[in-house]
């Protein structure tokens, strides 16, 4: 089981992507944004950073990079991908998941820990249980989450909503949660089939306790495990 | 061979004084060329002559720092000072001021700062791990102030974010004094193994002069001695064209890339283009070398149509660097630039003549000896006077005030100050800086110092930048010192050990006596204090001219002070644990209300003594608490500064949302007692069951402590003196920032003042 | 060469974060006349394409179909 | 109540990083002959207030005067 983590130019989270995988004691290696070839690694993660410089949207220019045309192809022959922040974004760019995202309602960059609630999904990269609330930390400045009325109501009744902004208590206040503006406090989605999955929040950050906590780990060890299911 | 062109006789020593130059230093300028510079010459010396860049004012009075320790593996002289912090692992890091460029825009100028910063860094041959930064603005109640506050802490995010450097820490304060000349100074940490260190140096006649990076246009011109070295006012105005907007794509770019070339040896040296751009990285690593330089501005890419070669030569443009390749190795490190999307260029090559000669086409523009613009500067020794206005302050003594005894009126004063902007939560700020990537940081902002791993194997450093003008304002030679204290008692309080500092120091105009006296002796109190605890200064940068409407700006000597730790697990933090720890005070309170920002909260005065530093017992009191932590039974440490133990106490509540009953037994005035600012004083807290041990720590250490109370509850109870609900102190304490740059974000005189 | 400029901006229904709070900016600082404040991208350059090209590269990069829309115009020869 | 649209624009000599960062992206798509593009802000807005008074918005809040120039046109009624 081997994950593979994308390098764009100006990605910045990608050796914390490799640093939390191998803690948990996962093999996981880099893949250049140029390369063609990404056979030989069994999930694909695109890192946060500022790709590109975010420069006319983010993950606009990053979308187009040789690896992507790949990645894309991996995606549809059910192999499993995950953006994490500025793979989000890339992931929307590049039609993979549907929306787009907008500047933060408050037009500030915002890092810190949020609340989120973990919906009743799809998503084949985690398995905790629905409702249950976790802290991860978020880390962006273009998190707010839009799409048409229609994919909205799609996204809900395919159980394709992974990740919602709440309350410490799991609720979600009069007026939304998310501190970012979010549309319907939506914090990660992933596509019908559930193996492309794009979050806002940075579980790699979690994932050795002395850097403030233990939540993001499963974001990791359960593709791990439906895998070697999977391969029985 | 074609003559070189001089400049007019009448013209020549006109355009000098325009530049910047005395009279007598443009005579030395003709001396050392034995004719009359050119255009493209006299600029080169005049930028490299300005105060940014020879230090000519300050350089003698920095000959008192101390610069060498076991620690120390590189000293000042270098783009920055590196540390060995353990298992073969070093440390590189400076601070910086941007203070001029971001008074004019407030984001650009933030920006900028940060990007020169961290080039210092990486040039070192280590991978930039954090940045800190120290700000001082006027007051928010001003429009202008909250506007350059906003800006300046949106550039420093907004450019740290994207390189994926972490700002971990930092300090601010809002004093009038600072109305017309905010402080931006950043700091910046790189992490690369003892083996790796780089040198800017130019070496190997027939070498070549690669320039990598961004393209060179007219941004900047003038920058380094036009707005740094000049006073600054109105005229600020007509020399915006000075500002540079900066690309943290294209560092990020060039930070990999550099650490890569670095890294397969293809560079024989390398260095950073900041202040007076070209003409300063490039005779630096020539003097360095010993040898001497052949550029051809006409092979640098341009930006703009058109330009002249001075323009090239002295251009500010962001994110570039120079760097010196032996001919068989050019084909490898431009594949690497070409690889990573950057530029690369041979502008020129590295001859044996020590003299550095720049081209436009096949005409010579400047001829001159490559060290003569970095080592000949004039070195003056200013005159100084001691200020008149220190007898009159000093003399003023806080307790012939009418003081608060009552409780009521006594919490009403604490909640007064946590709601203060100099002590209130910097929330606001950190939230919008990325602290966490890299996952090196283990202490997050909001504590006393931040606390970073280093490598995997369980070794850690501790950083804190600390000053409190308003001290040095009332006495220099004290406030200096006390600007160390409190970065290494930060230190301390998280479990590090000082290692050495950076430091920047911001002053007024030192060509007036008063103002270089207290440049002078915040020096040698910091130097003196350096000495006492074995700290050396690794690194540094002088701002001078911090004056607007000609009167300077609180003296300002930013410490940047990094700790080690050899077990980063072993660390504390700021926050009260758990109900039933007990509460030590270490150290003694006395009645001084000297500089406060009680007397400035509550009497809107500054003025006094400032308190007292006995640098024995501050010694003695962190090398204690350190032990404790070392010996894994603190709980929490928090030192006591601005606010008193009043204060300190509250934070630790606020911090860990519970609370504490705790009786002080220092028969002072009340108000003194709570809110006095008595140096060298931690509150610390340990389980009952090791308090035992703690004492014992603290008399081997020999340092006074009362054991003053227990955590626990949901108030803060201050014997019958206060109690306060920890929900009352967070509500004064967090919303303060948020609520003084809240929708005031455009107001009336947003950019006027 | 052909000069052109190309206005991006977001499409009917789609919240606008910069072009709310600079009208409510300018509300607070006293432009109370002010309303449907919108801010998008105003992109200028010169290519070697005819239109019908320039509109490919706003689909592709230049502007996201999901939530903007652009409009063109060939303001000259370079 | 009239309708007015706001070009603004780097000053001349000012670096424009997204500019130069979509030039780059196009060449790199296969559109060779692109050049100087630059991206600004494109203001729309309705305003009970003539000229002289958007101009001032822009000078306060809309352009940044230290690095920014801006046009303002007025495109009608509303
Ligand atoms: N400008 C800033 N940027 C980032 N962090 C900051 C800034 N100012 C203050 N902080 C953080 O807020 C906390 C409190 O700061 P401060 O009151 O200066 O602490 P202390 O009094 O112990 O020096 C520290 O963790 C500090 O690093
Ligand atoms: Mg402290």
């Amino acid at each position: 089981m081997r994950f593979g983590v994308v390098i764009f130019p100006g990605s910045n989270c990608e050796q914390d992507v490799i640093r939390a995988t191998h803690y948990l004691g996962f093999e996981s290696e880099y893949i250049w944004h140029g390369d063609t070839d990404i056979s030989g690694f069994d999930a694909i993660v695109l890192p946060g950073g500022f790709s590109y410089g975010d420069y006319i949207r983010t993950g606009a220019v990053a979308r187009f990079s040789p690896v992507m045309a790949e990645v894309v192809r991996f995606a549809e022959k059910g192999g499993p991908v995950l953006g994490i922040c500025n793979g989000f974004q890339i992931l929307t760019e590049a039609h993979m998941l549907p929306g787009a995202m907008l500047r933060n309602r408050g037009l500030k960059f915002i890092c810190k820990t949020v609340n989120l609630r973990v919906e009743e999904s799809a998503c084949q990269w985690v398995d905790t249980q629905a409702g249950s609330v976790i802290q991860i930390p978020i880390n962006h400045n273009e998190g707010n989450f839009v799409c048409d009325a229609e994919t909205l109501a799609a996204l809900n009744a395919n159980g394709q909503v992974v990740l919602r902004y709440v309350e410490a208590d799991g609720s979600t206040a009069p007026g939304g949660s998310a501190p970012n503006g979010s549309l319907d406090d939506i914090a990660g989605i992933c596509n019908e089939r559930g193996n492309v999955f794009g979050l806002m929040p940075h579980p790699e950050r979690v994932v050795d306790p002395i850097t403030g906590g233990t939540d993001g780990q499963p974001f990791f060890t359960t593709i791990v495990q439906r895998l070697a299911e999977v391969a029985g | 061979m074609i003559t070189i062109e001089p400049l007019a006789e009448d013209l020549a020593p006109k355009l000098a004084v325009e530049l910047g130059l005395k009279p007598d230093e443009y005579e030395k300028v003709v001396e050392i060329l034995g004719r009359r510079p050119t255009i493209t010459e006299l600029y080169m010396y005049s930028l490299m002559w300005s105060e940014h860049c020879s230090y000519k004012h300050s350089r003698k009075a920095l000959r008192m720092f101390p610069t060498s320790g076991p620690h120390v593996l590189q000293g000042p002289g270098e783009n920055a000072g590196v540390i060995g912090v353990g298992d073969g692992w070093a440390v590189a890091f400076k601070m910086e001021s941007h203070n001029h460029p971001s008074a004019i825009e407030p984001y650009q100028g933030a920006a900028t700062g940060v990007g020169g910063i961290i080039r210092d860094i990486f040039t070192m041959g280590a991978r930039p791990i954090a940045s800190l930064n120290s700000l001082r603005f006027g007051t928010l109640d001003k429009p202008r102030q909250r506007y350059l506050f906003e800006g300046a802490v949106a550039g420093i995010g907004g450019y740290g974010n994207c390189l994926g450097v972490p700002t971990v820490g930092g300090e601010v304060y809002f004093e009038e004094a600072y109305e017309g000349n905010c402080l931006i100074n950043a700091m910046s940490l790189g992490v690369m193994r003892e083996d790796e260190i780089i040198r800017a140096v130019a070496a190997g006649p027939g070498n070549l002069v690669l320039l990598i990076g961004s393209t060179t246009g007219r941004d900047g011109i003038g920058g380094a001695s036009v707005l740094a070295s000049q006073e600054f006012d109105e005229r600020a105005e007509d020399k915006r064209p000075a500002v540079q907007v900066g690309d943290p794509f294209e560092e990020k770019l060039l930070i990999e890339a550099c650490l890569e070339l670095l890294g397969q040896e293809l560079l024989v040296g390398l260095g950073d283009l900041g202040a007076a751009g070209l003409t300063s990285s490039a005779s630096e690593m020539a003097s360095r070398g010993g040898v001497g330089l052949d550029i051809d501005v006409l092979k640098i890419p341009a930006r703009e149509d058109e330009m002249k070669a001075f323009e090239f030569m002295v251009s500010e443009s962001q994110e570039r660097m120079l760097a010196v390749v032996e001919p068989g190795n050019l084909e490898a490190a431009q594949a690497i630039c070409t690889k990573w999307g950057l530029r690369s260029t041979v502008i020129g090559t590295v001859t044996d003549t020590e003299r550095f000669v720049v081209r436009e086409g096949d005409e010579i523009v400047a001829d001159m000896p490559a060290s003569t613009l970095a080592h000949d500067a004039p070195i003056y020794d200013p005159a100084m006077t001691r200020p008149a206005y220190l007898d009159e302050v000093q003399a003023f003594d806080p307790l012939t005030l009418a003081l608060p005894t009552e409780p009521a009126d006594l919490g009403a004063t604490l909640l007064r100050l946590l709601a203060s902007p100099n002590i209130c939560s910097r929330r606001w700020i950190w939230e919008q800086y990325d602290h966490q990537v890299i996952l090196n940081t283990v202490v997050l902002p909001g504590s006393d110092a931040a606390v970073l791993r280093i490598g995997d194997e369980g070794r850690g450093i501790a950083v804190s930048s600390d000053c409190n003008g308003r001290y040095c304002y009332l006495d220099p030679y004290v406030g200096a010192q006390i600007a160390l204290a409190e970065a290494s008692r930060n230190v301390a309080c998280a479990g590090g050990t000082p290692a050495a500092i950076t430091d920047c120091l911001n002053f007024g105009n030192p060509e007036k006596p008063e103002v270089f006296w207290t440049f002078y002796e915040s020096i040698r109190g910091l130097a003196d204090a350096c000495k006492e605890w074995g700290i050396p200064v690794i690194s540094g940068n002088v701002s001078f001219y911090n004056e607007s409407f000609g009167s300077p700006i609180y003296p300002t000597p930013t410490v940047g002070l990094v700790g080690v730790m050899d077990d980063v697990t072993k660390h504390a933090t700021a926050s009260f644990k758990d109900a039933g720890d007990v509460v030590f005070l270490i150290g003694e309170s006395l009645e001084e209300l000297g500089g406060s920002e009680y007397l400035k909260v509550a009497h809107g005065m500054v003025a006094g003594r400032p308190p007292a530093l006995d640098l024995g017992l501050e010694g003695d009191v962190q090398g204690s608490v350190r032990e404790a932590i070392g010996a894994g039974i603190i709980k929490s440490a928090h030192d006591c500064s601005e606010g008193g133990i009043a204060v300190s106490l509250a934070e630790s509540c606020i911090a860990g949302r519970i609370g504490a009953d705790v009786h002080l037994h220092d028969g002072l005035h009340p108000t003194a007692s709570l809110f006095g600012e008595t140096q060298s004083r931690i509150v610390a807290t340990v389980a009952d069951t090791d308090a035992e041990q703690f004492v014992t720590i603290l008399l081997e250490h020999d340092v006074p402590y009362g054991v003053i109370g227990t955590v626990g509850g949901d108030s803060l109870k201050i014997c019958e003196r206060l109690d306060v609900s920890v929900e009352k102190l967070a509500g004064a304490f967090e919303p303060t920032l948020e609520r003084l740059v809240a929708g005031e974000f455009a107001s009336e005189e947003l950019r006027e003042g | 060469m052909a000069r052109y400029e190309i206005y991006v901006t977001y499409k009917k229904g789609i919240f606008d974060p910069p072009g709310a709070t600079a009208e409510r900016a300018l509300v607070n600082l006293g432009y109370e006349g002010v309303h449907e404040v919108k801010i998008g991208k105003y992109i200028r350059m010169e290519a070697d394409a005819d239109l019908s090209v320039v509109s490919e590269m706003c689909e592709k990069l230049l502007a996201n179909p999901v939530i903007e829309e652009y409009r063109i115009e060939l303001v000259g020869e370079a």
